[in-house]
C-alpha cells in the first residue's frame, strides 16, 4: 500500500478533563474518499479541529506528506492558515460563508493564489481566474445567483457555496463536515455525486450522519466509525453496518 | 466598633472623674483659681497663664483644657458680671435648651434667677454662646499642661500618649516626674512608654554609662523618634566617643530592620485593602460585564448613586437623631441596603430602558451606556451641586488599631471584611439559589434557556439589577474612603474593567484573585517606584499578562466557533 | 451619493448658521466673556466663579454699569477640555468681540488660551493661585503667586510652629512641581538641609493614600515635621481621611494646603481637618465691613438668582471667587480711568496701578500684571471655615521667584 | 424571499462619474472656494467665512480623519479600538516637539530651551529632542511613532488572538496608561500643561491668517486624500477580506489568510494616518496635552462614527462634523444641558438608528414607500366596506 497522505497516530485531546479524542489512529491515503461516522460527541469535529490546527493535541502526532518520499510535515506545529496553504481545506459543519459578501466574492476570496497583505491590496482578477470562477459557479449551480449576498441563500445553497469555496482553493485534502445537512434529497444526491467525482484527484474525508448519503459516497471507499474519541472499527459500509459493536453504540440508538 | 466602645468608655471615665472631683471640692482650690484666672486672662497673657498650670494638680484642669482645645468650652455670663467656664450638655428633661456644666466642679450652674438653694439649673439656648477661642500657641501650651497632667491620668492610653510626648520633648526637668511614675505604674504598656521616654531624655545625660544604657534601651524599643535622634547624634561634631558611636549604630540598625518588617507587613495589609476596594468595585461589573456581556460604561455612575444614597441617609440621620447622637453612628449600616436598592433600581431602569435592546450588540451597549453616564453625571451635578458632598465617618470607622507597630485602620478593616462578605454573598446567590442556576443558564445560552421555558427577560433584569446593586454597595463603601462627587465614578471605571478582563470574563473567582493581585502588586511597587509609575505599570502589566493567558486568569472555555 | 454630499453641506451650513447667530450689538451694552468649565472634572471648582462673576456684573449694572454701558455677559463652557477652551476663547474674541474675559482655573487652560488672547489682543483676568513663571501682556493675574501663598505659609511653619522637617506632597502637575521647586530653594535659604525634605507626587484622581500617610507618620515621628500639600481637588478627601485614621493630629504634624479653600471644605470631612492650615489672600472669615457686605449681597443674589444650574444651598465664598470679583472691579476702574474699552488704553490704565478695596483688603494692580494683596494664614475649624492666625499686608506679587532665594 | 440587493463585487469601478462629481464638488468648495472667499472678501462681508469658522472646520477635518480610522477598524475590520486618540495625540506630540523648538528664543525666558524645561531646571536639550529641529524628521516621526506603538501593541494583541471586548478594554488601558505617563512631569513632555504657545511653522507665523488658511486647506486635503485611500482599500480584495474578518475571522483563517497580519497592517496604517491628523490638529488648536489621550477622547471618536454611521466612509465624516458642531454650539448656547443633549444623542442613535445619520435618507425613503403603499390599500379597504 502507498504511503498515507495524512496520518494521525496515538492522538489524545482533553477539554477540562473530558477526553474528546482518545489514542486515535487514522490514516488517509492519496485519492481516497473516506467517510467518518459516529454518534454525537464521538469527537468528529474535534478530530477535524486537530487536523486543521484549530486545536493542538495533548499527545500524539499528525503528519502530512503530500509528496511521497519527502519528509512529512508535522501539522501539530502549524496554525490554521499554514495548514490550509499546505493544501488541506475544510468545510464546516454549519455552513460558514461570508454572509455579507456576494456569492462571487466569496469564491474570489477563496481562490488559490498568494494570501499576503500586499497581494490582496493589488489583486486583480485575470481572465483565467474569471473562467475558473465561472466554471465553479456552474459546478455548484449558483451561476444565476452570483450577485446574491451569501447570507440570503438557502441552507443547502450555502453548503454548495462552501464546497465551491473549498474547491476554489484547490486543496489536496478535503475535510468535509456534514455536507448534506439541510439539503433536499435531490441536492444530497448531487452532492454525493460531486464528492465521488472529486475522489482520485483529491483525498477526501467526509463526516456524515445521513446513512443513505454515507452509503452513496462510500461505494468505493472505507468507512471509519468513531466512538468516544477513538476508532471503533473501519471497513466497507456493509461490513461496518453489520458490525455488532457499531449496531450497539450507534445504529442501535437509531432504532429506539 | 472597638473604637466606639472605647469612646463610650472614655466618656464614662471622664464623667466619673468629674463626679469624684465635685464631691471632694469643698471650696475653690488654689489650682482651680489659677485655672479660672488663665481662662479669663486677656489673650496676650493666656499662653503664659496656661503654662503656669504645668504640674499643678487639680482634677478640674484636665477636663477644662480638653474641652477648650476641642472648642467646646464656653464662658457663661452671670447677671453679676462674672463668667463661669462651662461645657454645654442636653438638659435632662430633653428640651431644646442646654444646661451649662461648670468645668470647675462638674455640676450644673444653678439658675441665678431661681430661688436661692433650689436646684434649678441655668438653661441656655443653643448657639447663643460662642465657644472660647483657641490658637495654635494656646493649644500647644494646653498640650504641655495636659501632657504633664496626663502622666497621672486614670486612662492608660492617655498616660501613654502624654509620656511619649514628654519623652520627645527631651526636657530633663520632666525626668523626676517620669521616674516617680515608673515606681507606681502598673500597666505594662505604660511602663514601656515610661522607660522609652526616660531613656530618650537620658540620651543627653552627663553620665556616659547612663547614655549607653539609654541607647541600648531605645534600640530595643524600636523607637523611630530615637532613630532620627541617633542619626543627628552620629552626624554631630564632634562625634560621640567610639563606644557610643558603635552603640548608636547597632541600635539604629536594630530599629531600621524592625521598621522594614513593619513596612512589609503594612504593605501587605495595604495591598489587601486596596485589592478589596478594587474587588468591591469590580464585583458588580464581573456580573453585568463578565457574566452578561454588557459593557456598562455607566457602572461608575451606579456607584455614585450608592455614594449619594449614603449621603442622603447620613443627612436624614442628622436631621432625625442629631449629629452628635449615638444613633448617628449607625447611619452607615442603614445606608448599605439603601445604596444597594437605589443603585439596583437605577440599574433596573437602565436595563429596561436601553440595555435589553442591545444584548446582541454588546459593543453598542458601550456607547449607549456612555451616553447614560454623561447624563447621570450632569444629573448629580444639578441635584447635589457640582461640588463634592461631605460625608462624615461614623466613630467606629475612624482611627486604627496597632499591632506591633503595624497600623490597621478600622475603615480599611471594614472594607476587607465587607468585600469578603459580598463575595460570599455573590457566590451563594450564583451557586446556591435557583435564581443563580437560571442566571448561569441564561448567560450561557440566552436562546436555549428561553426555549426550555426560562423567562430570560426577567432573569436578565434581575441579574443586571443585582450587579448594579453591588455597584451601589461599592459606592457606599467608597464614600468612607474617598470623595463623593459627580465625577467619582470615572475614577474607578477603567480599573474595574481591567480587573474583570484580567480575571477572565465570565468568572467571578477570577475577579477576586485579579483584584487582590493588582492591589497588592500596586502597593508593593509604590514605595519603590512612587504612586504614578505604579499606576502606569499596572495596565502595561495586564497587557503583557494577557499575552501569556489571553483568556484572563480563569478563562471560560467553550467549544463553539468564536 | 450626491444626496449624501448635499446632506453634509447642509450640515455645514447648519454649523455656520449656529456661529453666525451673533446677536445684534446694542449700543448701550458692553460684552464681557466668562470662560469657565461648567461641565467635566473642573466644574467642581469653576462653577462658583461663574456665579460670582454674574453677581458682580449685576452689582455693577445696578449702579449704572461701566462708562454708562451695561455689562452683557457671554458665558461659555470650556467643559474641562483644553482645546475647547482655545476654541471658546477664539469665539469670544473673534465672534463676540468681548471687551474683556474673566476665566480659566487650571494653568493648562490658561496656557491654551494665551496665544489666542495675544493674537487677538484681548484681555483676560485670571483669578486662581498659580505657579507663576508667566507674563503675558494680555493677561492680568489677580491670582496668588507663589510668593503670596506658599512662601508665607512655609514661613509660618518655620517661624511660628518651629518645624524643621518638610514633607512636600503634591499632585503631579506643573503648579505643585514649580511651587515645590521654589519652596525647596526657600527652605534651603532658611537653613533647612535637603535631607529634611521629602518630595512626593501622586497622579490626578489618586484615591489611595495609605502608603503616603504611613510614610508621613514615620517621617513625623520626631515631632518637628510638617506637610506642605499642593494636592488638588478630589485627592484631598482620601488623603485627609487616611491621615485622620492613622491618628495624625494637626498638633503633631500640621498640614498646610494651598489648594483647599472654603469651597472645597464643602466636600471634605472637615472634622478630620481641624487645626490643619491654609494660606490664601482671602478667607470667608475675614472680619471687615467690605467682606460682610460682599457676603450679604452675594448670598442674597444667589437666593433670588434664576440662572440655570446655580446651587442655592450651603454656599460659601473663597479666595478665587473674591479674586474674580476684584478682577472685574479693577477692570472697571481701569476702563473708567482710560475713558474707553479699547484694550491698549485699558491695559495702560491697569499698569498704571489702579486699586480696589476688596473683601480681602486693598488690592493694587502692579506694572507686572499681578496684584499686591493681603495674605492670610488660617487654621481649619470644624464648621469648614478658617480661623485667621496671621496676616501679611500688602504682599507684592512676583511671578518669577525661582532662583531668587539662591545663594545670599 | 425578497429580491436581494445587487452588491458590488470584488473589482467594481472605483467611482462612477456621479460619485466623482459628488466627491470633487464639496472638496473644491471646502478646499478652494471657502479659503478664497475668506482671503478676498472684506471682513464684514456676508459671504465671507470668518477666520474662526475656517479654523473650526480645519479642526473638524482632522477629527474626521480620526473618525475614519476608527471606522476602518470598527466598521470594516470589526476591531473596536478605544485607544485611537492615543495615536492622534502621539502624532500631535511629535509635531508639537518640532513646533516647540521652532519657538526659539521667543518664549517666556528668551532661552533656546522650551519654557517648561527652563523652569524645571533642564540644563540642555535632551538628546532625543535634537532631531526635532528638522521639519522632515518631525514629519517622519508623526508617521512612525504612532505606527511603532501600534505595531508593538497590535503584534502582541493579534498574535495571541485577543479580540472583541478584550481588545477594546486593552486599547483603553493602553491609552490610559500612556496618558498617565505623559501626565508625569518626569516623563519630560511638559506634564499636564503639555505644549503650547507655538509661534511658527516652516518659518510662517502661526498667527497670520495666511498660515491658518494654509493649515485649514491642508486639513481638508488630508481628509479628502484619506477618504480616497480608505475607499480604495475597502473596494479592493483587501477590503472584502477586512469585512470577511469582521464577519467570520475563523473562516478567513481556514481560507489560508494570516488574519493577524491583515489586522496588524490596518491597525498600523490607521495609527500612522491618525498621527498625521493629530499633527495638523495641534497647530490649529494651539495646544497638545495628555488629556487628548485619555480614554474619553477615544470614546468620543467612536461616538462620532456611531452617530454618523459605521461601515460607511461618509458616515464618520458626517458624525465627526455633526457631533462637534453640536458640541461647539451647545457649550455656548446651553452649557447646563449640553451633556444631556450629547448623551441623549448617543442613546437615540444606538437604539433607533443603528445605521447612523447616514441611514436616515434610506429610512425616510422606505417610510415614504410604506406610507404610499399603505394609503391606497386603506382607501380600497374603506371603499370595500
Amino acid at each position: 500500500m502507498s504511503h498515507p497522505i495524512l496520518q494521525a497516530e496515538d492522538v489524545t485531546k482533553t477539554f477540562d478533563g473530558f477526553r474528546a479524542i482518545n489514542a486515535l489512529n487514522f490514516y488517509l491515503f492519496p485519492g481516497e474518499l473516506r467517510t467518518v461516522i459516529g454518534p454525537n460527541g464521538a469527537g468528529k469535529s474535534t478530530f477535524f479541529d486537530l487536523l486543521t490546527g484549530r486545536a493542538k493535541p495533548d499527545t500524539g502526532g499528525i503528519e502530512y506528506s503530500p509528496v511521497p518520499d519527502t519528509p512529512a510535515t508535522d501539522l501539530t506545529k502549524l496554525n490554521e492558515y499554514e495548514i490550509q496553504r499546505l493544501g488541506i481545506g475544510r468545510k464546516f459543519q454549519t455552513p460558514s460563508v461570508f454572509a455579507e459578501h456576494t456569492v462571487f466574492t466569496n469564491l474570489v476570496l477563496s481562490l488559490k493564489g498568494p494570501r499576503g497583505v500586499f497581494a490582496s491590496l493589488f489583486h486583480r482578477l485575470d481572465s483565467a481566474a474569471r473562467d475558473r470562477l465561472d466554471a465553479l459557479l456552474k459546478l455548484v449551480r449558483l451561476d444565476d445567483k452570483r450577485h446574491w449576498k451569501a447570507g440570503l441563500l438557502s441552507h443547502g445553497e450555502k453548503q454548495w457555496l462552501e464546497i465551491g469555496m473549498l474547491l476554489a482553493s484547490e486543496p489536496r485534502v478535503l475535510l468535509v463536515d456534514e455536507p448534506a445537512a439541510g439539503m433536499t434529497d435531490e441536492e444530497t444526491h448531487r452532492t454525493g455525486e460531486l464528492l465521488l467525482s472529486l475522489a482520485g484527484k483529491h483525498s477526501i474525508v467526509v463526516v456524515e450522519h445521513d446513512m443513505s448519503f454515507v452509503k452513496q459516497i462510500s461505494i468505493n471507499g472505507q468507512v471509519t466509525v468513531l466512538h468516544q474519541g477513538s476508532v471503533l472499527c473501519e471497513g466497507k459500509f456493509d461490513d461496518v453496518q453489520s458490525h455488532p459493536k457499531v449496531r450497539e453504540v450507534y445504529l442501535g440508538r437509531g432504532k429506539n | 466598633m472597638l473604637r466606639f466602645l472605647l469612646t463610650l468608655f472614655y466618656g464614662f471615665a471622664l464623667w466619673a472623674g468629674c463626679a469624684v472631683a465635685a464631691e471632694s471640692a469643698p471650696a475653690v482650690a488654689p489650682g482651680r483659681a489659677q485655672l479660672l484666672a488663665a481662662l479669663l486672662a486677656p489673650p496676650a497673657e493666656q499662653v503664659a497663664a496656661i503654662r503656669g498650670l504645668v504640674g499643678v494638680e487639680d482634677a478640674a484642669i484636665t477636663p477644662a483644657l480638653t474641652a477648650w482645645r476641642a472648642g467646646e468650652l464656653y464662658l457663661v455670663p452671670l447677671p453679676d458680671g462674672s463668667r463661669v467656664p462651662a461645657t454645654l450638655a442636653p438638659a435632662p428633661n430633653g428640651g431644646e435648651q442646654l444646661v451649662a456644666l461648670s468645668v470647675l466642679d462638674g455640676t450644673a450652674i444653678p439658675d441665678p434667677a431661681a430661688a436661692p438653694g433650689s436646684a434649678t439649673p441655668l438653661l441656655i439656648a443653643p448657639k447663643s454662646l460662642k465657644p472660647l477661642d483657641t490658637t495654635a500657641p494656646l493649644r500647644r501650651a494646653m498640650r504641655d499642661v495636659l501632657e504633664v497632667a496626663g502622666v497621672a491620668d486614670p486612662s492608660p492610653s492617655v498616660r501613654r500618649e502624654s509620656i511619649e510626648r514628654l519623652g520627645q520633648s527631651r526636657k530633663p526637668e520632666h525626668l523626676p516626674l517620669l521616674q516617680a511614675r515608673l515606681v507606681i505604674e502598673k500597666s505594662p504598656v505604660v511602663r514601656t512608654a515610661l522607660a522609652d521616654a526616660i531613656a530618650f531624655i537620658q540620651l543627653a545625660d552627663s553620665s556616659h554609662t547612663v547614655r549607653l544604657a539609654a541607647i541600648a534601651a531605645l534600640g530595643e524599643a524600636h523607637s523611630l523618634a530615637a532613630a532620627s535622634r541617633f542619626k543627628e547624634l552620629l552626624a554631630a561634631t564632634p562625634p560621640p566617643p567610639p563606644d557610643e558611636t558603635a552603640a548608636l549604630t547597632a541600635a539604629l540598625k536594630k530599629i531600621e530592620s524592625h521598621w522594614k518588617t513593619v513596612n512589609f507587613f503594612g504593605d501587605l495589609f495595604r495591598g489587601l485593602s486596596a485589592g478589596s476596594v478594587l474587588l468591591l468595585i469590580a464585583l458588580g461589573l464581573a456580573i453585568t460585564f463578565g457574566l452578561m456581556g454588557v459593557i456598562n460604561m455607566a457602572h461608575g455612575e451606579l456607584m455614585v448613586v450608592g455614594a449619594y444614597s449614603t449621603f442622603v441617609v447620613q443627612n436624614l440621620f442628622v436631621s432625625v437623631f442629631g449629629a452628635t447622637s449615638t444613633a448617628f453612628h449607625f447611619y452607615f449600616i442603614a445606608a448599605l441596603p439603601v445604596a444597594f436598592v437605589a443603585a439596583a433600581l437605577v440599574g433596573l431602569a437602565l436595563e429596561r430602558g436601553i440595555i435589553q435592546f442591545l444584548y446582541k450588540r454588546p459593543l453598542e451597549s458601550l456607547l449607549a451606556t456612555w451616553g447614560v453616564s454623561l447624563a447621570l453625571q450632569q444629573t448629580f451635578r444639578l441635584v447635589f451641586g457640582p461640588a463634592n458632598v461631605q460625608i462624615n465617618a461614623p466613630a467606629w470607622l475612624q482611627g486604627s488599631a496597632a499591632l506591633n507597630d503595624v497600623l490597621f485602620a478600622y475603615n480599611r478593616l471594614f472594607v476587607i471584611g465587607f468585600a469578603a462578605l459580598v463575595v460570599f454573598g455573590v457566590w451563594l446567590a450564583l451557586n446556591r439559589t435557583s435564581l443563580g442556576l437560571l442566571v448561569r443558564a441564561v448567560m450561557q445560552n440566552r436562546q436555549m434557556a428561553s426555549c426550555i421555558g426560562v423567562r430570560a427577560t426577567r432573569v436578565n433584569m434581575c441579574t443586571f439589577a443585582f450587579g448594579s446593586g453591588l455597584a451601589g454597595l461599592a459606592g457606599a463603601c467608597l464614600s468612607q474612603l474617598g470623595n463623593v462627587g459627580p465625577g467619582m465614578g470615572q475614577l474607578h471605571i477603567i480599573d474595574s474593567f481591567m480587573v474583570v478582563v484580567s480575571g477572565g470574563v465570565g468568572n467571578v473567582l477570577g475577579s477576586v484573585v485579579a483584584s487582590l493581585g493588582i492591589g497588592t502588586v500596586d502597593q508593593l511597587l509604590q514605595p519603590i517606584l512612587g504612586a504614578v509609575i505604579g499606576k502606569v505599570l499596572v495596565p502595561f502589566a495586564i497587557i503583557l499578562f494577557l499575552q501569556w493567558r489571553p483568556g484572563g486568569l480563569f478563562p471560560t472555555r467553550s467549544r463553539s466557533l468564536d | 451619493m450626491l444626496k449624501k454630499i448635499a446632506q453634509t453641506l447642509g450640515l455645514g451650513a447648519f454649523a455656520l448658521g449656529a456661529f453666525a447667530t451673533t446677536t445684534l450689538r446694542a449700543e448701550d451694552t458692553v460684552k464681557v466673556g466668562v470662560l469657565h468649565s461648567l461641565s467635566g472634572t473642573m466644574a467642581i471648582s469653576e462653577t462658583s466663579l461663574r456665579d460670582v462673576l454674574l453677581f458682580t456684573f449685576d452689582e455693577i449694572n445696578a449702579k449704572g454699569g461701566v462708562l454708562g454701558k451695561k455689562i452683557e455677559p457671554v458665558v461659555v463652557d470650556g467643559a474641562s477640555n483644553w482645546p475647547l477652551f482655545a476654541e471658546k476663547a477664539k469665539q469670544l474674541l473673534e465672534q463676540d468681540k468681548t471687551a474683556v474675559t474673566f476665566g480659566c482655573w487650571t494653568s493648562v487652560s490658561r496656557k491654551s488660551v494665551l496665544p489666542v488672547f495675544e493674537k487677538n489682543n484681548g484681555l483676560l483676568f485670571y483669578p486662581v493661585q498659580y505657579e507663576g513663571e508667566e507674563l503675558s501682556k494680555n493677561i492680568f493675574y489677580t491670582a496668588e503667586a507663589v510668593g503670596q501663598q506658599a512662601t508665607p505659609g512655609v514661613d509660618y511653619l518655620l517661624n511660628e510652629l518651629g518645624k524643621k522637617k518638610f514633607y512636600l506632597l503634591g499632585s503631579d502637575y506643573v503648579y505643585p512641581r514649580t511651587t515645590n521647586l521654589v519652596l525647596k530653594e526657600y527652605l534651603a535659604s532658611k537653613g533647612i538641609p535637603e535631607s529634611a525634605i521629602i518630595e512626593k507626587y501622586t497622579p490626578f484622581g489618586h484615591t489611595d493614600y495609605q502608603q503616603i500617610v504611613a510614610e508621613i507618620k514615620q517621617f513625623g515621628a520626631s515631632g518637628d515635621a510638617a506637610v506642605v500639600s499642593t494636592l488638588n481637588g478630589d485627592t484631598n478627601v482620601p488623603f485627609f481621611r487616611e491621615l485622620a485614621n492613622a491618628g495624625i493630629k494637626s498638633e503633631d504634624i500640621p498640614v498646610i494646603s494651598f489648594s483647599v479653600s472654603e469651597d472645597e471644605f464643602r466636600g471634605l470631612p472637615t472634622k478630620d481637618l481641624v487645626g490643619h492650615l491654609g494660606a490664601w489672600s482671602y478667607f470667608m472669615s475675614v472680619d471687615t465691613p467690605a467682606n460682610d457686605k460682599f457676603k450679604k449681597d452675594f448670598f442674597a443674589w444667589i437666593e433670588k438668582s434664576t440662572v440655570p444650574g446655580i446651587e442655592k444651598k450651603g454656599r460659601v465664598t473663597n479666595s478665587p471667587m473674591v479674586l474674580s470679583y476684584v478682577g472685574v472691579y479693577l477692570w472697571k476702574a481701569a476702563v473708567e480711568k482710560a475713558g474707553t474699552f479699547e484694550v491698549d488704553a485699558v491695559r495702560a490704565a491697569l499698569e498704571s496701578g489702579v486699586s480696589f478695596d476688596g473683601p480681602g483688603g486693598k488690592v493694587t494692580m502692579q506694572k507686572n500684571h499681578h496684584i499686591t494683596k493681603n495674605v492670610y494664614i488660617g487654621e481649619t475649624l470644624a464648621d469648614g471655615q478658617f480661623k485667621i492666625l496671621k496676616s501679611y499686608e500688602g504682599v507684592y506679587g512676583e511671578p518669577f521667584l525661582k532662583g531668587t532665594f539662591g545663594k545670599k | 424571499m425578497s429580491v436581494p440587493a445587487k452588491l458590488s463585487d470584488v473589482e467594481p469601478r472605483f467611482f462612477t462619474r456621479a460619485q466623482w462629481a459628488s466627491f470633487l464638488l464639496p472638496t473644491l468648495v471646502l478646499a478652494l472656494v471657502l479659503p478664497l472667499l475668506n482671503a478676498a472678501l472684506p471682513a464684514e462681508h456676508l459671504l465671507r467665512p470668518s477666520d474662526f469658522t475656517l479654523n473650526l472646520y480645519g479642526k473638524y477635518a482632522t477629527y474626521a480623519v480620526l473618525a475614519l480610522g476608527v471606522d476602518l477598524l470598527w466598521g470594516y475590520l470589526g476591531i473596536l479600538s478605544l485607544g485611537q486618540a492615543l495615536f492622534f495625540a502621539l502624532g500631535g506630540y511629535a509635531f508639537g516637539m518640532h513646533l516647540l523648538l521652532m519657538i526659539g528664543k521667543d518664549g517666556q525666558y528668551k532661552s533656546d530651551l522650551p519654557d517648561y524645561m527652563v523652569f524645571l531646571g533642564y540644563k540642555a536639550l535632551p538628546a532625543h529632542w535634537e532631531p526635532f529641529y528638522s521639519f522632515s524628521f518631525a514629519a517622519a516621526a508623526v508617521l512612525i511613532v504612532p505606527a511603532l506603538i501600534a505595531f508593538v501593541f497590535g503584534w502582541l494583541a493579534f498574535r495571541s488572538r485577543i479580540k472583541g471586548v478584550y481588545l477594546s478594554i486593552l486599547t483603553q488601558a493602553l491609552t490610559y496608561a500612556a496618558a498617565l505617563l505623559f501626565f508625569r512631569n518626569d516623563f519630560g513632555f511638559g506634564g499636564n500643561n503639555g505644549f503650547t504657545d507655538f509661534k511658527r511653522v516652516l518659518g510662517a507665523d502661526l498667527n497670520s491668517p495666511d498660515t491658518r488658511r494654509g493649515l485649514y486647506v491642508a486639513s481638508v486635503l488630508l481628509l479628502a486624500g484619506v477618504f480616497l485611500l480608505y475607499r480604495w482599500l475597502t473596494r479592493a480584495k483587501f477590503g472584502h477580506l477586512m469585512q470577511a474578518i469582521r464577519d467570520g475571522e475563523n473562516r478567513v483563517l481556514f481560507s489560508g489568510y494570516a488574519t493577524a497580519r491583515y489586522k496588524l497592517f490596518v491597525f498600523v496604517l490607521v495609527a500612522a494616518i491618525t498621527g498625521v491628523a493629530g499633527a495638523l490638529y495641534v497647530p490649529q488648536v494651539g495646544i497638545i496635552n495628555p488629556s487628548e489621550m485619555t480614554p474619553e477622547k477615544s470614546l468620543e471618536a467612536v461616538v462620532w462614527v456611531a452617530v454618523g454611521g459605521r461601515g460607511t466612509l461618509l458616515g464618520p465624516i458626517l458624525g465627526a462634523l455633526f457631533v462637534n458642531a453640536l458640541k461647539s454650539w451647545a457649550t455656548r448656547a446651553a452649557p447646563e444641558l449640553w451633556l444631556y443633549i450629547i448623551g441623549g444623542l448617543f442613546i437615540v442613535v444606538v437604539l433607533f438608528l443603528p445605521g447612523g445619520l447616514i441611514s436616515l435618507p434610506a429610512k425616510f425613503r422606505s417610510f415614504w414607500v410604506k406610507l404610499r403603499s399603505k394609503a391606497p390599500a386603506a382607501e380600497s379597504l374603506a371603499a370595500g366596506h
